[in-house]
């Protein structure tokens, strides 16, 4: 580990994937991300590497196609409608089985909606980043520090299980400057017997393909990804759990809000409240059994979000019901505060007690 | 005995799946030929397109990727970028490449990407059954124009090698037909001069090959020849558009 | 000896491109062959008169046929 | 120590993101729990800027601050957008040379230093921003001079280290108003 | 009512657009639905219609957003990979509150995939249409006459709400003919006060935008969203409920699983089994109440999909898990059997015997 | 008194949100100008784009929609298939249009669709804090070609009027600019021709107004005009490019 | 009545979409619930071509007809595929002049009916379809000559009404073999 | 009687744009004047040497200048 330095979270993504291995990067400016790209442009040519600013983001999303199954590390970055526009190209990147890192520095929707943070992309990362039977990992850091983690560990995963992996940051993360160290690892590049980088007469040729016209192939294909899917269930789930032990009131939140949620939650405890917060930091997986062991002691459950409510669901999915979630959300890009969350937990700690 | 003609080996065994006498396999032959003969299949990877040749990856013997409709330049721009040393190609049709794929079009030639494409446009989107392409004819009756093409309400053809002519990017860009042994002959040579010039890393090559699509124009393969050449080579002349190993004096 | 032209039956599809290039009229469809694919191949009427200019094979979009000279 | 929070306001280009960075940094270097963070968008061009920075000793929730116990403000506009957001018992810093506004409040410790005039005077221009984080640090004491010396090398190119020294000039200059 | 006639789906689908008073479409081919813009070709110009066909998906949903903010009646059409495409246009329109009708007749996914029928973009449909909070109204029906009957609703109910509705089929709908006979409906347009159509220098200037910079004004713009949403999910769901009064099982199935589902169920209950069937026909909003109603005597309940299993959460966010809820399903264009259902049901009654 | 020059009335009471100096409001108020004095304000919708312009519908007081970044010829497309007897516009910068917009851009072209488009060429993502544009210039640095456009990575710039020009569906397209008096005449004559194309029914028109950028060129607004008749003038030659009236001999 | 799951199977041009049209009319006039799917998608160009036709007096469950009663086969490839889906005691007619496959059931009711030959004979080319159609009434009596012959004026456009006459003479001649 | 030229100070952003154009050089920016937004608007020094040809205005980005003949 080397000297802690102040860096903008959108920096310190690009200095993560680069360090990580990264050599192409394929970026379309929006705001709040834009950083990423510039510090690429700047950092890549130095490295050997290749920053390319394509046409559109459609165009940025193929080009990783091609990238990867060249069988490089590879990966873009955008905001909230340029996600969408990606989508397509998702898809095929899930159905060609190809490894990339994907961010999503999210800003109010919908439409064009504005350029603060928001967490509202949640349900399309997670449930619907395409067409189709699909799901990408999709990592959610709370600090610039995680990021950086998160980074390393995106690609090694998407490698690993071949499917792209997102970080679902928000404007927050992307524009603030905390302290970050870089670790100093040796990246090993994984073997790709699969890339489609020319045979040189010594192998049959390889083929990144998602069509399948035969039904009974295309489900085949389906249920062999959906059984890798269950083993990254089982096993690739992340969460942080905080003063959960013996919690009444527990808090869910992620990436931005769960910062604040935590203040929340050391604000409550220092008042006597018996407050917890559990923070998925893979949202898919999500960390089911990490949210019902933490939530074991607590009486009520409060999900904290810069959404209209779009996690609540995976929590009632994953509590199913058995403790009243409640909701507190932000949208369109006003970031909540400690102060209405812990208002929040109050009530609901008062309510319960009535 | 001396062998005169046979199948070329950057070919699979796999049978092509085009209706009979469609002129996607001869333009599929002419790229094997063109890439056996540089010697290059090892290091080649192609792109194939969404359109009647979406399973090209499944006759060209070479490493091969599925782009998504359209797409396939910035497929082949994240190939190149990644295998510098490779030979990359595209094989598009004129949907993909004329209508949905024309900013990746434009793009990858204003960028000079150094890429092959092979713009394989019979006027018609063949995969779908038969819809209006942008290079459909004025007049020319399609699922979609069924009382043929109005032009003004459905627009105009759009003459790609003329428009990507105007870009700095673009190194070379021909239109040849394969309506006929001379013009087949005179397309092998657009086509391994495209694949010349990227081994040459000259950049952007495209080689526009007019082509039939019997089926949809419910013609037999024969009258379909014939067809293109009085209808389609009359609106898309053919020849070269921009040459830069013509200045070179190459 | 004659040149030889082998058309691989069971791919050809019967398309008739090669009839229609032929200089010497002999590559026909045989009428009353039918692949396992349905489709009638082509075939040589008169392998004699070939002369081996591969024209057939050149046009054919199959490559199913192949051309060899004495 | 106390956690602070901390809002830098002005027009872009007066040096607010910088001044911010540079307090940020202190904390850093005196081991704290930092964040900055930058309003950011089409809003900044020729308009206003600002930034949020904040120093504790525990991890740090929101990096956007809301209800500062610090304010530097450069301008009308920012003064009149957060006066009122400042806590009560709280420090309110403003560069007198611009803000005009009249408004004061009761509740809060008020220092006014013309910081543009006296960097003109001074041959200090276009760093008034310094001269009011001197204010600071005077008034504030939520680092040492030392810990902002450091600061500021960190926040300097190499290339532009002949700034250094004015920098913390001002830094200076603004510690004795 | 007029004369029963045999109608393909798409082309049904069409003719009622027509009928409702469409008479802007704009298209982009794909299958399994082109027989949508042939004949939407055919008979506009024959309506002094308007179609076009677009050079790309994303140029279609565009040029809805253009004539749905000019106050016409606008839809389009696609197929899965197609729809990723339009998902920032969707999301737009829902940002601009503007009404249309896109269609989405479904195949196997992901990526290019396959051709054959699925519905696999439960999940986009009804939880992600686009970046941002967002709903559209999604109709699924399962006979070519209630595609028709749901197309004129779909119209009305667009601009009832101002947003976008989308009818989610699939390839077996689209394809096939059944008898179906046009309802003889006088359409009465609604007036748009908000149209961009030209002020005509006699009101303040229209504007369709879903830009707002103030996180605070985005928010209420949302708020003021979801309590529209709040307000279908209360008076707008539909489905319908099929021998479902003492079921034992139920089984929950739409569109094309429904008619399969249907099918199993009356072959039951011939063989003893009390079996029902609960058939969403919204599936957003998603019919709660219904289903809760219809699963009231049953022991268990089993979802039948054409998917990996998209609908089964929102079956369990409804039911809360208070019963066992089972699942069946097949993707990639592979059609679940009548036969293969009866074996679920009787397996899963058996076990609940037990 | 006469008035000799007063705010046009189709521009709103709002405060333009451009930077100083930005010659975006130049071109609102040949824009506004010219309607006012065709007087068809009543019945002109305006598409405003994603970009700098992105708030044009504060600004102009005719009815306005605004629509995803480069996809404005799409919408205009639908408004004018919906109101064929309007007046339908875009205003759109060089990212917008020339890159994600390229698709639409060609194709609202090849069918000779009837809108016109104003098209602000200022070499640069304003909007986004100056990254580079395809129209950016070989060497110049953006914060996404810190070391100057190299055109052997990232190409080169696309010439938007050339280009068009190669399509029939385009009646009329003419490249000008505002960094002067004399030329800000010459812009103003060219943008009320394509509205009066428009009205007359003939067509695609586009007109390409060369703008500048002070705050991403990092220059004053003086030196940006100076910049811009320096730089863009040479690479971007003013003048008519296509001009149907022009054979009709109007 | 009984319900029937058809499958008309052949090569693309073979008329297999219009007859299956037809027996679906048929249905619905006589009041049945019907429904007709075709196979779809590039595998039908230059290749095979069938369609699902289902026929019931109850509202029609899945219209993919994977166990037929009824199998009609034009050619091998489709005849290879399909002969072993048919239900036990189904009915299957074949084209006899083109399914030149020797492969049989036992356990259904098998109709050899040269009908591309007896076309070219009578005068009624490219019509086979129609003559196995009216073997397929003849054999199955799934509705009345009557209702089939409203069901072909329905599927023949008013503008190929000379066809008609052909078609039912097909249909006639195929009724006697 | 002069001419008229009225600048809107509170529109006006101080560009300079109009004071590069003037060609009497009567249009300056009032170095003591701020706007609320903060900019120094323009002014005309001498509105006798105004000879009216509204070039200021017509350069004006923000349309901050009307020109009034007498
Ligand atoms: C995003 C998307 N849109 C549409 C389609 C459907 N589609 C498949 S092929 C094709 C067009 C093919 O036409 P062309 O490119 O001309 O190729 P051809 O078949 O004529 O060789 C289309 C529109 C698709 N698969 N994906
Ligand atoms: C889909 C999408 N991609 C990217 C953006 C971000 N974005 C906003 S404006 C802009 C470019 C603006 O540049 P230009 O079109 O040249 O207009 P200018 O600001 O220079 O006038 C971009 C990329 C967006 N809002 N939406
Ligand atoms: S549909 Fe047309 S283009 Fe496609 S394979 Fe058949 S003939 Fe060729
Ligand atoms: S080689 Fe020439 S002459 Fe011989 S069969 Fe072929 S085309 Fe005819
Ligand atoms: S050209 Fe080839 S496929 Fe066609 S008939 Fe001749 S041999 Fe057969
Ligand atoms: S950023 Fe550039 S283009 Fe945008 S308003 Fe400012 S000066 Fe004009
Ligand atoms: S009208 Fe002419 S002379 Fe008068 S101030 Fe303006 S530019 Fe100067
Ligand atoms: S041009 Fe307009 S905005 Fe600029 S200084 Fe002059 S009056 Fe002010
Ligand atoms: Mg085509
Ligand atoms: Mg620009």
């Amino acid at each position: 580990m080397a000297e802690r330095i102040l860096m903008k979270g959108n920096e310190a993504i690009a200095e993560a994937a680069i360090r990580a291995g990264c050599r192409h990067f394929f970026g379309y400016p929006i705001t709040p991300q834009t950083e990423v790209s510039a510090y690429m442009a700047k950092r890549m040519p130095k490295v050997g590497g290749c920053f390319l600013q394509a046409e559109s983001e459609i165009a940025a999303i193929n080009m990783v196609v091609g990238a990867a199954a060249a069988g490089v590390r590879a990966m873009t970055s955008s905001s909230s409608p340029g996600i969408s526009l990606k989508t397509e190209g998702i898809s095929y990147l899930i159905g060609c089985d190809l490894p990339c890192v994907i961010l999503n520095i999210q800003r109010g929707g919908p439409g064009l909606g504005g350029i603060q943070p928001s967490q509202a992309d949640y349900n399309q990362a997670t449930k619907a980043p395409g067409h189709g039977d699909a799901h990408i990992l999709v990592f959610a850091p709370a600090t610039v520090q995680e990021m950086v983690t998160c980074i390393f560990d995106m690609f090694d995963l998407a490698e690993k299980y071949r499917m792209p992996a997102m970080l679902l940051g928000d404007g927050l993360l992307g524009q603030m400057m905390e302290p970050v160290e870089f670790p100093d690892i040796q990246i090993t590049p994984t073997e790709k017997p699969w890339a489609t980088c020319g045979h040189q007469n010594k192998r049959k040729h390889n083929i990144a393909n998602s069509l399948y016209l035969q039904p009974d192939q295309l489900e085949q294909k389906n249920r062999e990804r959906f059984q890798r899917y269950a083993q990254i269930q089982a096993t690739e789930t992340r969460a942080e759990s905080f003063e959960t032990e013996d919690c009444d009131v527990l808090v869910v939140a992620y990436g931005a809000s769960s910062r604040i949620a935590r203040s929340a939650v050391m604000t409550a405890r220092a008042q006597g409240l018996k407050a917890g917060l559990l923070r998925p930091i893979t949202l898919w997986p999500f960390p089911k059994e990490e949210l019902r062991k933490a939530a074991q002691t607590a009486k009520n459950v409060l999900v904290v979000e810069m959404s209209m409510g779009q996690m609540v669901e995976d929590v009632k999915l994953a509590l199913e019901f058995s403790k009243p979630i409640h909701f507190l959300g932000h949208t369109g890009g006003v970031v909540p505060t400690p102060a209405e969350v812990l208002n929040q937990l109050k009530t609901i700690a008062g309510g319960a007690a009535q | 005995m001396t062998t005169v003609y046979e199948k070329s080996k950057m070919l699979t065994d796999m049978p092509l799946s085009y209706c009979p006498g469609c002129t996607h396999g001869i333009i599929h032959k002419l790229v094997a030929e063109s890439i056996e003969e540089l010697g290059v299949e090892g290091r080649t990877v192609g792109v194939a397109p969404v359109g009647c040749s979406v399973m090209a990856y499944n006759f060209f013997s070479c490493d091969m990727v599925q782009a998504p409709h359209g797409r396939a330049p910035a497929v082949a721009t994240g190939l190149a970028r990644a295998l510098p040393n490779n030979v990359i190609f595209t094989y598009q049709g004129d949907g993909d490449l004329a209508a949905i794929g024309t900013a990746e079009t434009v793009h990858a030639a204003a960028r000079g990407e150094n890429i092959v494409i092979i713009f394989v446009n019979n006027a018609i989107y063949g995969m779908t059954g038969g819809q209006m392409a942008p290079t459909t004819l004025p007049g020319q009756v399609t699922q979609t124009s069924p009382y043929g093409r109005d032009v003004k309400t459905a627009g105009y053809p759009v003459r790609i090698c003329e428009m990507l002519a105007t870009l700095d990017g673009t190194a070379y860009a021909e239109r040849v037909a394969v309506n006929s042994i001379p013009n087949i002959r005179k397309a092998k040579k657009a086509i391994k001069k495209a694949f010349e010039n990227q081994i040459a890393h000259r950049g952007f090559s495209i080689v526009e090959v007019l082509s039939t699509c019997p089926t949809n124009w419910g013609l037999t393969p024969v009258e379909a020849l014939k067809w293109l050449e009085d209808n389609m080579i009359p609106y898309y002349p053919l020849g070269v558009y921009k040459d830069v190993t013509a200045k070179e004096g190459k | 000896m004659a040149n030889r032209v082998t058309v691989n039956e069971q791919v050809c599809k019967g398309c008739g491109l090669c009839t229609s290039v032929c200089p010497k009229k002999i590559m026909v469809i045989d009428r009353d062959k039918l692949n396992a694919k349905g489709y009638n191949p082509a075939t040589v009427s008169n392998i004699e008169l070939c002369i081996a200019c591969a024209m057939c094979a050149i046009m054919c979009p199959d490559s199913a046929i192949k051309v060899e000279k004495e | 120590m106390a956690s602070y929070n901390m809002l830098f306001a002005g027009f872009g280009g007066q040096g607010i993101l910088f001044s911010g960075k540079v307090v940020a940094y202190a904390g850093l270097i005196d081991g704290k729990e930092v964040s900055w963070l930058p309003s950011y968008g089409p809003e900044m061009r020729g308009g206003t800027a600002n930034c949020s920075v904040c120093i504790s000793d525990m991890p740090i929730g929101s990096p956007l601050v809301t209800e500062p116990d610090v304010l530097i403000a450069m301008n009308n506009p920012s003064y009149d957008k957060f006066i009122d957001t400042v806590k009560p018992g709280g420090v309110v810093i403003i560069d007198s040379s611009l803000v005009t506004s009249s408004k004061r409040r009761e509740d809060v410790r008020f220092y006014e230093v013309p910081a543009t005039a006296l960097s003109n005077e001074h041959h200090l221009e276009g760093i008034a921003n310094m001269i009011l984080l001197g204010k600071l640090l005077e008034s504030t004491g939520f680092t040492s001079m030392d810990t902002v010396e450091k600061a500021v090398q960190k926040c300097v190119p190499a290339s532009k280290s002949h700034l250094l020294e004015h920098n913390l000039r001002a830094i200076r200059l603004g510690m004795e108003q």
